[in-house]
């Protein structure tokens, strides 16, 4: 029917399929023996007519429906700049490029989009459609570890690439990473190691922190991470506190903090609790407090815009890091900026920003193997090294798929100029800086091979 | 000391929170016998009545400026909340104000929308089983939160304190609490005696509690039980909804903070003892301070994870050995 | 005398497996035939035929079943990295854990009746997920979800010479693997056995004494039943139907997740058994597989597929269809829910099959006032209880009435 | 005395301090029909509630067959052969009439507990067929297939006392059988209750209408302010003066 455009591709397989049960009668066997000759691709959702289906799967409901909305426009754009419509974006900074703005291997760019609801479940359950019905050859978006974590791992077992959206857990590119998993992102890792230098120099070595982490993966290997970073820099953990993820109201964990002789308060939550936390802290005169004779200072190690609206004036001055800032002033930024801001009259975040490039640098993995066979798109990947998406020189390490680029040290912005100006960036550090050896984290690959899925 | 002390605070102020719309739960339910799971999207309306004044407050007037261009290259906007243009300072302080100014705003939207769901949808359940009460007051609550949604977005919208009650004081050297929650804390034990104070001094309260005892008896006297009763559902939405507008500075609101509160709350009402007004209230101050201490690291370490579930698992003790509650009245609901 | 014989119910029997192995192309034109979606069709179906037995038969409503699906996920994926990647232990192990700890939570929760009932399990679930979540990674992985693993030991596929560590290794089923259409067959057929065990529970005086229950409970206690075992027992079945679904969504797909337990998820079941019709055999099955597919299709729905949709309108009209369809599709189809769910709630408290009993104009249906209060047993039959009556009564044999 | 059925020895009943039965000693013989009258608030009901088990007595014991029943929940007492009629009939309402007639025959058969799901349930042709006969007996044979709720109130009431004979019990309960119910559907009832009463039964009956009393009771018991006051044949009733004093005083001025 014409109601859902992407038809199944596979109608004469069901037919077979459905002719066996009705021919076979109760005998399961028989169905399955003939799909599966049926089924016999090259690889998984090959392409085979004049379009290439790509799948974007981002929350849109739960508490990070706005971020997957502006996931959504991210990707929108790129397929708009991948079919040659628009005025091109970064793909005419990103260098090198094969992109021609004539879609992918010469075939039109087409898209699905699907709700995660921020549930490894729910995520699964929509990347599966896009694969067995809307026939994906690609997946793409997410906006938490758990989620990209989970989606990654199934399109290693169907053979279809997944280009992660805005995941900051070390375990994505880590112990979990996956052959057909990428990462464009940075992790929690990344986060502490370009802190340091930033965290020495405003607060010094003599410092007392405190931690509250948000009770689940991402909070530990962020506290994890963040605690590698501040110890060694001569800091003292003081304590690091456990919270119930949604807790709401903080304050029965945020009181002990004052008078423990901490003063350093490190936040590892996101979303809505960072911004619950955060402004429970300043309300608790956090900011306003002296310690140890020193300025008692809050962390957040991983800052969003969206947070960082949700926060409002409680987040003036206080660090963090982040992937990237729209008001960067490189040119891939730039063009970024530009035709998103003409498309949508506000300027994209981060996690628009991931989105975009990772689309990009996919498509243009493709145009490079020549073939959208996973395979040889995944090696076209692996070792990739570029520049114009923003970030600056990118190296697609080859070793966990993780991509190494700098990192931004934004605070909040004192005196903002719009209501998107909230972060301020205090310092781009460099690559080397951030770049950590693959191996401290495990994990394995795992083969690249095609499947038939 | 100090520690323990500061924990005692930040219960009481959760349970002022549990306690209002534990409060309006109960009383529903004690007089119109109807289980109400829209009641925590009735608190997350209260703060959204917030959220519109304040954005309502801070409509502004776009000004182009041609010299300067955004990024993406159109002219950079210049905005100024009308109020601002209009009132000049006065203005800045009316939005500054805009939480207070809220409680006199949503007194009538809350009591409004109180008379609506009773009349419109809650009235026709009274005399079908609690389970079906449930289940229709639980669509709602979806519906109303997926309205919020598209209307607001899912991410939470921060409210400030006026400037007036905001930061914190300094109770004694070591012992430091935000204003607002202080304030918040006075708003919710006055509003609780309001309520107790309106239920036992007039003589609506009074028809009202003897029809909480003996609903058949106070009919039979020929006094329109139901009239009240839909005026007591309206109550009960304004308390919550106030709650609701008290609490966005301390939690910038967003769609979902109903459900948040909606089971905890439920949990107040059933230890406190279904359709107990002081059940309600002390229950919802001992869980607020329970759960508190249960987070000190001290008791955490001991029993860990005990602050997540702690409130469950006092309400699952409590059915038990007590099924009517802590200040249930006996043979209600007890089987 | 019932209206409905065995006969009635093996040709229900034989009509609902055909349509559950029909299914892909039967669900064709409206876009929901592939694997994964008929997979949760039939294993959310058979969540639903297990909480109906608890809710539908006993009037006792549950707001904590997810906890049982979690726990049968659990412990099926839990065989999978110890024992086997087959799915036979998997779900002997996940049906008999889930059995065991609804037995636990039963045996506390059904102390209490009504509203307490339901806070209680509530209560219950909220912490078995609050608890899976973070303290209790070890054994669930907190937010990631518990993953078979290349490495794992099980030592069952070692015992039998399988090669082991080789590569990731898939569920299977005798070989057969549990992925894409085989897993569907192999959920559909335990669907279909699960319907068959619903029906017997039905119509045996076990499921008769469960309706009994209830209809009025303090009569039970006055007719000499203990009326505690029956519902411990509807309890742990229903709970171990719950934890037969875990362990197929593990089967098929073997990662468990934490949020599976949540009490929205809980509330999920509650919503697919009323919108089919609690207390009827059908009905659940119905209400699972509207909204998986709205989950799964609905929110799939972004606006290029609705301008495609109403591409036959004209440019102004189609742009304000388009703008309010958009509200309840793609990130609105919780409102569609919500909406749906308030209207069968009030206005068609016996659910869509009782719907479907007034279209279909079965005589004497009686019009359902409460949830779960159908007198009206299915739509097969029973729907015409008063209609062969009088033909058995008078070949009953009768007495002379004694009131003279 | 040594053939009582029932026993009731010293029982005291007290609420909040309120004393609603105070040193009740009784004995039903077996197949007697015994009625328990009294003024409103005597306590009839209550004595009543303390035999089968939904309250407990303050003080003194039950024993029914020599088995003491105090303590025991109403289904162990109800096996050991104690059945009641309500005031209000209690049914099951959402189940058809001969629904509501098997199920006690499956407690009978079943006791407490039995998970029978190797059955079908409109396959008990025994259990059916001696249901079928009962309701036609008592008059329900046409309303076999109907739910309860669409009875009016006197079939509700039959239907009841079917569910309690179904059981065959030793000692049947009525509470107030007629209550509310016009001239000829009373005679009709107790016409019904004299063939019950014909089988061997043994009845006890809380009663305020005294035609149904006289014609039905072998002995009676009045009940007044928690006490009992008399005790005898209906003729020794009837010439009591304590009685006519208490009770049918107001009654037959």
């Amino acid at each position: 029917m014409s109601e859902f455009p992407h038809k199944p591709t596979r109608r004469t397989v069901l037919k077979t399929g459905v002719a066996g049960v009705a021919a076979g009668a109760a005998t399961v066997a028989a169905p399955m023996f003939f799909m599966r000759n049926a089924w016999a691709q090259e690889f998984c959702n090959m392409p085979t007519g004049g379009s290439v289906t790509l799948g974007f799967n981002v929350p849109q409901t739960g508490a990070y429906a706005d971020e997957g909305a502006d996931e959504l426009r991210a990707y929108q754009l790129a397929v708009k700049h991948l079919n040659g419509e628009g005025d091109g974006g970064m793909i005419n900074t990103m260098k090198p490029t094969m992109l021609k703005g004539n879609g992918v291997l010469g075939k039109k760019v087409e898209f699905v989009t699907g709700d995660t609801q921020t549930k490894s479940d729910a995520a699964r359950a929509s990347a599966k459609r896009m694969i067995e019905k809307d026939g994906a050859i690609m997946i793409t978006g997410g906006s938490s570890s758990g989620v990209a974590i989970a989606v990654q791992s199934l399109c290693q077992d169907t053979g279809v690439i997944f280009m992660a959206g805005l995941t900051h857990s070390n375990d994505t590119t880590g112990k979990d990473k996956r052959r057909y998993g990428f990462r464009h992102f940075f992790n929690a890792y990344m986060s502490g190691l370009a802190l340091g230098p930033v965290l020495e120099s405003a607060m010094g070595k003599d410092r007392r922190a405190y931690h509250l982490t948000a009770d689940y993966t991402w909070g530990w290997t962020q506290e994890e991470s963040i605690k590698n970073t501040t110890e060694g820099l001569g800091w003292e953990t003081v304590e690091a506190v456990r919270t119930p993820l949604g807790a709401g109201d903080f304050s029965q964990y945020l009181t002990p903090v004052l008078n423990s002789g901490a003063d350093v308060l490190i936040l590892n939550h996101y979303g809505k609790d960072m911004v619950n936390s955060l402004t429970q802290a300043v309300q608790f005169g956090m900011r306003d407090k002296q310690v140890n004779g020193k300025q008692f200072e809050v962390v957040v190690p991983l800052y969003s815009r969206l947070m960082a609206q949700g926060a409002g004036e409680n987040i003036k001055g206080i660090l963090g890091t982040t992937n990237w800032h729209w008001s960067l002033q490189d040119d891939g930024s730039k063009a970024f900026v530009k035709s998103f801001g003409q498309e949508y009259g506000f300027p994209p975040s981060q996690a628009a920003q991931t989105c975009y490039t990772q689309t990009l640098l996919y498509a243009n993995a493709c145009e490079t193997a020549g073939t959208f066979a996973p395979p040889a798109v995944i090696g076209a990947l692996e070792g990739f090294e570029f520049d114009g998406m923003g970030n600056g020189q990118t190296l697609y390490r080859a070793a966990d798929h993780q991509c190494f680029k700098k990192v931004l040290v934004v605070a909040g912005n004192e005196n903002p100029t719009s209501q998107f100006d909230l972060l301020q960036v205090v310092e781009e550090v460099p690559r080397e800086q951030v770049t950590y050896n693959p191996s401290i984290f495990g994990g394995e690959l795992g083969s690249a091979d095609a499947k038939a899925c | 000391m100090d520690a323990i002390l500061l924990q005692i605070l930040n219960g009481l102020d959760k349970g002022g929170a549990y306690a209002l719309i534990a409060l309006g739960l109960t009383l529903v339910f004690g007089t119109l016998g109807v289980v109400n799971f829209a009641h925590g999207a009735i608190f997350m309306l209260g703060a959204f009545c917030a959220v519109s004044i304040n954005a309502l407050l801070k409509l502004e007037q776009v000004v182009l400026d041609p010299t300067q261009t955004t990024a993406w290259g159109t002219p950079l906007e210049i905005r100024t909340p009308y109020i601002e243009s209009w009132l000049g300072e006065w203005g800045t302080l009316l939005i500054q104000y805009s939480v207070p100014i809220s409680i006199l705003f949503a007194i009538p939207v809350m009591l409004l929308i109180g008379l609506v769901m009773e009349r419109g949808l809650i009235q026709f359940f009274y005399k079908r089983p609690h389970a079906d009460q449930i289940l229709v007051t639980f669509g709602l609550a979806i519906i109303l939160q997926e309205i919020i949604k598209e209307i607001f977005g899912a991410n939470p919208i921060p409210q400030s304190a006026p400037p007036l009650v905001a930061g914190s004081v300094s109770i004694t050297e070591t012992i430091v609490y935000p204003y607002w929650r202080i304030v918040y804390l006075f708003f919710s034990l006055t509003l609780i005696s309001g309520v107790f104070a309106f239920l036992r001094f007039t003589t609506f309260g009074m028809v009202v509690r003897a029809g909480m005892q003996d609903r058949e008896t106070v009919g039979l006297l020929g006094i329109n039980i139901e009239r009240r009763f839909t005026i007591v559902f309206g109550v009960a939405t304004v308390v919550a909804g106030l709650a609701g507008v008290m609490y966005t500075p301390i939690l910038p609101p967003d769609y979902h903070m109903g459900m948040d509160f909606l089971v905890l709350s439920f949990v107040v009402v059933v230890v406190g003892g279904m359709g107990s007004l002081g059940g309600a209230v002390s229950a919802g101050f001992l869980l607020g301070i329970l759960q508190s201490f249960a987070s000190m690291n001290e008791v955490n370490s001991i029993l860990p994870g005990i602050d997540q579930i702690i409130i469950y698992l006092v309400a699952v003790v409590i059915l038990l050995v007590r099924p009517r509650g802590l200040m249930g009245r006996k043979g209600v609901m007890e089987d | 005398m019932f209206g409905i014989s065995k006969i009635n119910d093996i040709m229900l029997l034989v009509a609902f497996a055909a349509i559950i192995l029909a299914g892909p192309i039967i669900l064709e034109p409206i876009g929901a035939s592939y694997p994964d979606l008929l997979q949760k069709f039939a294993i959310f179906g058979i969540f639903a035929i297990g909480f109906n037995i608890l809710f539908g038969l006993t009037g006792y409503l549950s707001f904590g079943h997810a906890a049982f699906l979690g726990v049968g996920s659990y412990a099926a994926v839990w065989s999978f990295k110890l024992l086997s990647m087959n799915a036979i232990p998997a779900i002997a192990i996940a049906v008999v854990l889930s059995g065991l700890f609804a037995l636990a939570i039963g045996y506390v929760s059904l102390r209490r009746a009504g509203i307490y009932f339901s806070i209680l399990t509530l209560a219950f679930a909220q912490m078995s997920y609050n608890l899976a979540y973070s303290v209790l990674t070890p054994i669930t992985n907190g937010e990631t979800g518990l993953r078979v693993l290349r490495t794992d030991p099980r030592y069952l596929d070692v015992m039998f010479g399988a090669d082991v560590g080789a590569a990731q290794p898939t569920t299977n089923f005798f070989g057969i693997e549990m992925t894409g259409w085989p897993g569907f067959y192999f959920c559909g057929i335990v669907l279909i056995a699960a319907f068959a065990f619903s029906i017997v529970i039905f119509r045996s005086p076990f499921g008769m004494t469960l309706r009994a229950i209830k209809s009025n409970q303090n009569r039970m206690g006055y007719t000499g039943f203990n009326s505690r075992p029956y519902l411990m027992s509807a309890f742990i079945i229903s709970g171990m139907y719950a934890g037969l679904a875990g362990s197929l969504l593990a089967v098929t797909d073997p990662l468990a997740g934490a949020e599976r337990m949540q009490w929205t998820a809980s509330g999920e079941v509650v919503l697919m058994t009323i919108l089919g019709g609690a207390g009827t055999l059908l009905g659940p099955v119905l209400g699972a597989g509207i909204i998986k597919y709205f989950e799964n299709i609905f929110s799939a729905f972004n606006e290029s597929v609705l301008n495609s949709l109403f591409e036959f309108m004209p440019e102004d009209v189609r742009h304000v269809v388009v703008e309010v369809a958009g509200l309840f599709v793609g990130d609105g189809w919780h409102l569609t829910l919500g909406v749906l769910f308030m209207i069968v709630v009030i206005f068609l408290p016996g659910g869509l099959m009782e719907g479907a009993m007034r279209v279909l104009r079965i005589k004497h249906s009686p019009k359902v006032t409460n949830i779960g209060k159908s007198p009206q047993r299915d739509i097969v039959g029973e729907g015409a209880i008063e209609e062969n009556l009088d033909d058995r009564v008078r070949t009953a044999p009768a007495r002379s009435k004694p009131t003279g | 005395m040594n053939n009582a059925v029932l026993s009731i020895h010293d029982v005291h009943k007290s609420f909040a301090g309120l004393h609603a039965l105070s040193n009740i000693n009784l004995d039903i013989r077996e197949s007697e029909s015994h009625a328990i009258i009294g003024p409103n608030g005597a306590g009839k009901s209550t004595l009543l509630n303390v035999c089968v088990g939904r309250l407990a007595p303050t003080r003194g014991t039950v024993l029914f067959d020599g088995t003491e029943l105090t303590g025991k929940h109403p289904f162990e007492i109800n096996q050991l052969g104690v059945a009641r009629v309500f005031q209000t009939p209690e049914i099951f309402e959402d189940l058809t009439v001969i629904e509501n007639v098997m199920i006690p025959m499956f407690s009978r058969r079943d006791r407490s507990f039995g998970l029978n799901i190797h059955s079908r349930f409109d396959e008990q042709t025994e259990i059916q067929s001696e249901s079928v006969q009962v309701l036609a007996d008592l008059g329900l044979g046409d309303h076999l297939a109907h739910l309860t709720n669409s009875l009016s109130r006197g079939d509700k009431r039959r239907l009841e006392l079917a569910m309690c004979l179904v059981q065959h019990p030793k000692l049947l309960l009525l509470d107030e059988p007629t209550a509310g119910m016009a001239r000829a559907d009373t005679n009709a009832t107790i016409e019904l209750l004299k063939r019950i009463k014909a089988t061997g039964i043994t009845i006890v009956i809380i009663e305020h209408d005294m035609h149904v009393v006289f014609s039905l009771a072998d002995r009676i018991t009045v009940l007044a302010g928690g006490t009992i006051i008399a005790q005898g044949t209906p003729d020794e009733i009837k010439g009591n003066p304590k009685v006519v004093e208490a009770y049918l005083g107001e009654e037959t001025v």
